[in-house]
């Protein structure tokens, strides 16, 4: 049965569009006040559209809707296309849901520039619909841009300080060199195809398997991994994350770092995966020795970090390492794994962030020094801080738990071997920075915190020091974002309808049939239950081993010596450390050698 | 077409990705380093018009010609003027970037812009 | 014929984009860049591109490089100003 | 990272980055080859469907009309990041004490020769605009155009000229008109039961300068909005200089 979406999805581009524009003219003669509220409309009736966009596609298929009615005429599409199916419609209800949350908290106090912040978060959240609903892969590079140079513009918005300018900058700087290599890779792809619809790039390349092939794919993966936050292309994350408002944080880690690795998995079952078919297990191990290095590299750093937004992007970083072993775990389980992981992450660390932008609002500091002792009268706080540093460590009852035992049933069905390990290292560091960090700030244990160069940069409080009282609108979204992380774990049942969509996303057959002809194609794959027992032991695992290394880290003195495990790490690496530098030329240059390694491993490894 | 012009456009837009990316790499100045980000660019325009051209094609205008005749291909060229777009659009944005570093901290220099080292 | 002067300016372009980046003075670069643009719109030009001939001289050889001025400008301005406050209050200082 | 171990490791880098380009480039089809279909399948229907000769104005504001819509919200955007970036902080503005040079002696002869340039500029900016869809040019040139014949006006005449063509609030809100108004187009169609940004007005006859139905409409907008962005991001830049007055520091 052939569907049409139920309402136009480009309505999720446009409605936003035309809401920062209306409101970007009229900023001047409005109240702070209206912009909240028309803001916040503007953001709650695209969650709206792309609810509707969502529940069409899960109980009536997926469908795809030309733009402009320029249906294809055989086999050539001459217009855009927009795919409506579960996954995409899904990421575009979390976007809205997201960016709803974080007008929300910046209510009234958070600084917005000359009223600028509301029209470009409507703008950024636009631009994310449309990345995830897009089928054309030139209409993805463009909203790829938009969405950069929306979060560049957000990333500078305390102007105050110099230091949120060489975020931004360098934040700029890596992610228009990504842009501009994807955009290499889509001519690339062009010049062999005649063509820029994903499904119809696909049916083109066929098996088709030559240098071409292997370089264009080099280039786009390479330029979405730097979204994606893969070392080596990691290192302006926690640049642009330091500096940024909280709400925008929030944005940055719980969605736009995640839409990277998207689409990655987007491009290669719409594009590759025929072609890639007879060496999809190296592909995967590439990948997969990428997400390691990014996990450990990560891991390390982020407990090696004072500074809250520092540590926690240090922490976006390590588990964006983890999704993508998901991914590289392989098949359609391994991407189901993936989703699941990044949607339960995004609210966790969403969570976290409002949570760290909670005590700089009534604490006026953000490093984990100054904060000492000083929350102590928080104890909610105290407990949604502590429930996301459990949900880090992928242990009950948080949701990343599911997408965990996913992912190891998909490496173990497709014998990748190191997967577990993986997955309790990351989360055994990163959910012990953020105890490390609650023990200190929420109940004052230990002998003080240590501290770190960067931690000591200081941070203007975003908000006006007339009102540092604690409203229920700083309450309602970190609670609200580790309420449904856990009721995503309580009420698994949309577990078989992400199942079933990431069956038919890794699917190219049913991706080109459904870019065609706008029809279902019924998909499923089986159930993972029956790993999530060991997920459990595993994650308790994870769990265990980050408290002790927290407990080891807030009473270092009274251990001894040779015990001091927590402060040794915590001290960090040096060449780790060193390789964080501020300058942009360091990060275009780390990005080279991995666009050159990527690119070697693929010639040198996919090629027999 | 002579046989060594075949892949000639391709290599000098792999020539010139190349500089820019060696441009930022070693720029001593933040102005100078969004230049060069726009040579980095401009690899993109040589690559996507040598890809859509065609010996003795017109450019896809018909005003004054049949529409049987051969053109070039036009979409690669809707594409270029979107990138012309996106390109100048960067270069706004990122100088404001740097007039305003420049005006907090008195230094266009990338080697001071260390506060957020490790 | 044609074919062989559309190769002569491609490699004009690489030299010129080179030398765009070699040149380490940015108010030289600016006119170097704006001869750049120049170049590359006529490449497009002659490859049968003139839409994006057009935008290509408004931009990259107008738009461009006078931006790349306005920001210089106003740095510069900056720096004047900057010195010009020192100076008055240097010397406010010596009058107490 | 020393200088040196940062020049080495890009030369390493660089050179296999380029290797690899090289090589896959010589799998490409040769230069002036273009093999099609995309381009071909829409140069010979376009001018029939459209009613435009201009076939990339006809791609870029129908056929692909979502990627100029993103484009124009991206040139939006960025004007928005510039003057959020170079905003007025607040407190005091105050004029250096110091006595600032003014370089803008002008000659008599650049005052004579301008008043003609502007002209010519701003007729060549409408005229290109105009027949968008039927020659080269279109809604984004003509923008540029026109905004860079108020840049003369600033460098020949006098900042007061300059400053009362870019009233600062009017044409931001001429701008916002001319991004809104795109994606109000798109949305009309909807309303009729036809999908977005389809063409719902008449196409005209080819070759008339209304021809082309929402080609042409979308173009003037486009062309709105970016003459005002354009004035908008050179005003900001200027702003400070033309004042000669900026915020006292510590």
């Amino acid at each position: 049965m052939m569907t049409n979406p139920p309402i136009s999805p480009a309505l999720a581009v446009a409605v936003p569009l035309l809401s920062a524009a209306i409101l970007a003219a009229v900023r001047k003669w409005l109240p702070r006040v209206a912009m909240d509220v028309l803001g916040l409309l503007a953001s709650l009736g695209t969650l709206a559209i792309t609810s509707i966009l969502l529940y069409g596609s899960v109980y009536h298929g997926a469908s795809v809707y030309w733009l402009g009615g320029w249906w294809p005429r055989g086999s050539t599409a001459i217009g855009i296309g927009m795919v409506v199916e579960p996954i995409g419609a899904g990421l575009a209800v979390l976007a809205a849901l997201l960016t709803s949350l974080a007008l929300l908290f910046s209510w009234r106090f958070v600084d917005s520039g000359q009223k600028h912040l509301h029209p470009l978060m409507l703008i950024f959240l636009a631009a994310m619909c449309g990345f995830s609903l897009t089928g054309d892969l030139f209409n993805l590079f463009v909203f790829f841009e938009l969405m950069s140079i929306a979060a560049f513009a957000l990333c500078g918005l305390k102007t105050e300080e110099p230091a949120p300018l060489q975020g931004s900058f360098n934040f700029a700087i890596t992610n228009s060199v990504a842009g501009f290599i994807v955009l290499t890779g889509i001519a690339l792809l062009y010049s062999v195809t005649g063509a820029l619809n994903m499904a119809q790039i696909g049916l083109s390349i066929g098996h088709r398997h030559d240098p071409l092939a292997l370089f264009a794919c080099t280039l786009l993966f390479c330029g979405f991994l730097t979204k994606a936050a893969i070392a080596p292309f990691h290192l302006w994350l926690p640049d642009a994350h330091a500096v940024a408002p909280t709400p925008v944080c929030v944005l940055f880690s719980g969605l736009m770092v995640e839409l990277g690795l998207y689409a990655v998995a987007r491009i290669y079952y719409a594009i590759f995966a025929q072609s890639f078919a007879p060496h999809a297990y190296a592909l995967h191990v590439i990948l997969f020795a990428f997400a390691v290095a990014t996990v450990l590299l990560a891991g390390f750093m982020c407990y090696a970090e004072h500074h809250l937004k520092r540590m926690l992007a240090f922490s976006t970083v390590c588990h964006s390492g983890l999704m993508l072993a998901a991914l590289a775990a392989g098949g359609p389980l391994g991407l189901a794994a993936m989703m699941t992981y990044l949607v339960a992450h995004a609210f966790v660390k969403g969570g976290l962030f409002f949570l760290s932008g909670v005590l700089l609002h009534n604490q006026r500091s953000i490093t984990e020094r100054e904060l000492f002792a000083t929350a102590r009268h928080l104890p909610w706080a105290a407990a949604l801080w502590i429930l996301g540093a459990i949900g880090l460590a992928a242990a009950p009852p948080l949701a990343l738990l599911l997408g965990e035992s996913a992912a190891e049933r998909a490496a173990e069905l497709s014998h990748l071997h190191g997967l577990s390990a993986i997955f309790i290292i990351g989360g055994a560091l990163t959910s012990a920075a953020v105890l490390r960090v609650g023990m200190h700030a929420f109940f004052g244990w230990g002998d003080g915190a240590l501290s770190d160069r960067s931690a000591e940069i200081g941070e203007l409080p975003e908000t006006d020091p007339e009102h540092r009282r604690l409203r229920a609108y700083h309450l309602i979204p970190p609670a609200l974002c580790m309420l449904l992380a856990i009721a995503l774990f309580a009420y698994p049942h949309w577990l078989h309808i992400l199942r079933d969509a990431a069956a038919a996303m890794a699917s190219q057959p049913a991706y080109l049939h459904t870019s065609y002809t706008g029809r279902h194609v019924a998909l499923t794959q089986p159930s993972w239950r029956e790993a999530i027992p060991g997920a459990v032991t595993r994650s308790l695992l994870a769990l265990i081993l980050g408290l002790l290394l927290a407990l080891s880290s807030v009473f270092r003195n009274r251990l001894p010596r040779h015990l001091r495990v927590g402060a040794f790490v915590e001290r960090g690496f040096h060449p780790l450390r060193e390789m964080q530098s501020g300058h942009p030329g360091d990060y275009v240059l780390w990005m080279t050698v991995g666009i050159a390694a990527f690119g070697s491993a693929f010639m040198l490894f996919l090629r027999r | 077409m002579p046989g060594v012009l075949h892949s000639l456009p391709y290599f000098v837009a792999a020539w010139l990705l190349l500089c820019g990316l060696y441009g930022l790499v070693t720029s001593k100045h933040l102005v100078h380093a969004v230049v060069c980000l726009a040579i980095l660019q401009s690899s993109t325009y040589m690559l996507l018009l040598a890809i859509g051209y065609r010996v003795g094609g017109s450019a896809p205008i018909f005003a004054d010609i049949s529409t049987s005749k051969l053109v070039v291909d036009p979409v690669v060229q809707a594409l270029m003027l979107t990138d012309v777009v996106v390109e100048a659009v960067v270069v706004a944005l990122l100088l404001a970037m740097v007039v305003k570093a420049h005006e907090k901290s008195g230094s266009v220099s990338p080697n001071d812009l260390r506060t957020l080292r490790g | 014929m044609m074919i062989w002067f559309g190769a002569g300016l491609l490699v004009l372009i690489a030299a010129t984009g080179t030398a765009v980046v070699r040149t380490r003075d940015v108010t030289n670069q600016v006119l170097a860049l704006g001869f750049y643009g120049l170049l590359l719109a006529l490449m497009f030009f002659i490859f049968q591109a003139p839409d994006v001939a057009l935008s290509q001289i408004t931009v990259g050889a107008v738009a461009l490089p006078l931006m790349v001025m306005l920001a210089i400008a106003r740095m510069r301005f900056r720096d004047r100003a900057r010195s010009a406050a020192q100076a008055s209050r240097s010397t406010e200082g010596r009058n107490d | 990272m020393t200088e040196r171990a940062r020049n080495s490791l890009f030369f390493i880098a660089g050179a296999v980055l380029l290797f690899l380009y090289a090589y896959s480039a010589l799998n490409m089809p040769p230069w002036g080859s273009y093999r099609g279909p995309y381009g071909d399948a829409i140069a010979r229907v376009a001018v029939y469907e459209r009613h435009a000769t201009d076939i990339v104005n006809a791609i870029n504001y129908d056929y692909r009309g979502f990627d100029t819509l993103g484009e124009e919200f991206i040139l939006f955007t960025a004007v928005l990041g510039v003057s959020m970036l170079l905003r007025k902080e607040e407190g005091a503005l105050k004029r250096p004490a110091g006595r600032l040079e003014d370089d803008r002696g002008l000659s008599a002869a650049v005052r004579a020769v301008n008043l003609p340039a502007l002209l010519v500029t701003t007729v060549f900016g409408l005229y290109i605009g105009v027949h968008g869809q039927l020659t080269p040019g279109g809604g984004f040139q003509a923008g540029v155009i026109l905004a860079t014949g108020a840049v003369l006006v600033y460098v020949c005449e006098n900042t007061g000229a300059f400053c009362r063509i870019t009233s600062h609030a009017i044409v931001e809100v001429t701008e916002a008109f001319g991004a809104g108004g795109y994606a109000i187009i798109g949305i009309a169609p909807l309303l009729a039961g036809l999908p977005f940004l389809c063409n719902f007005i008449p196409l005209g006859t080819t070759g008339d300068v209304f021809s082309s139905g929402t080609i042409a409409l979308i173009s003037a907008c486009v062309g709105v909005e970016v003459t005002a962005s354009f004035l908008l991001v050179v005003y900001i830049y200027l702003q400070e200089i033309i004042t000669g007055a900026f915020p006292e520091e510590e």
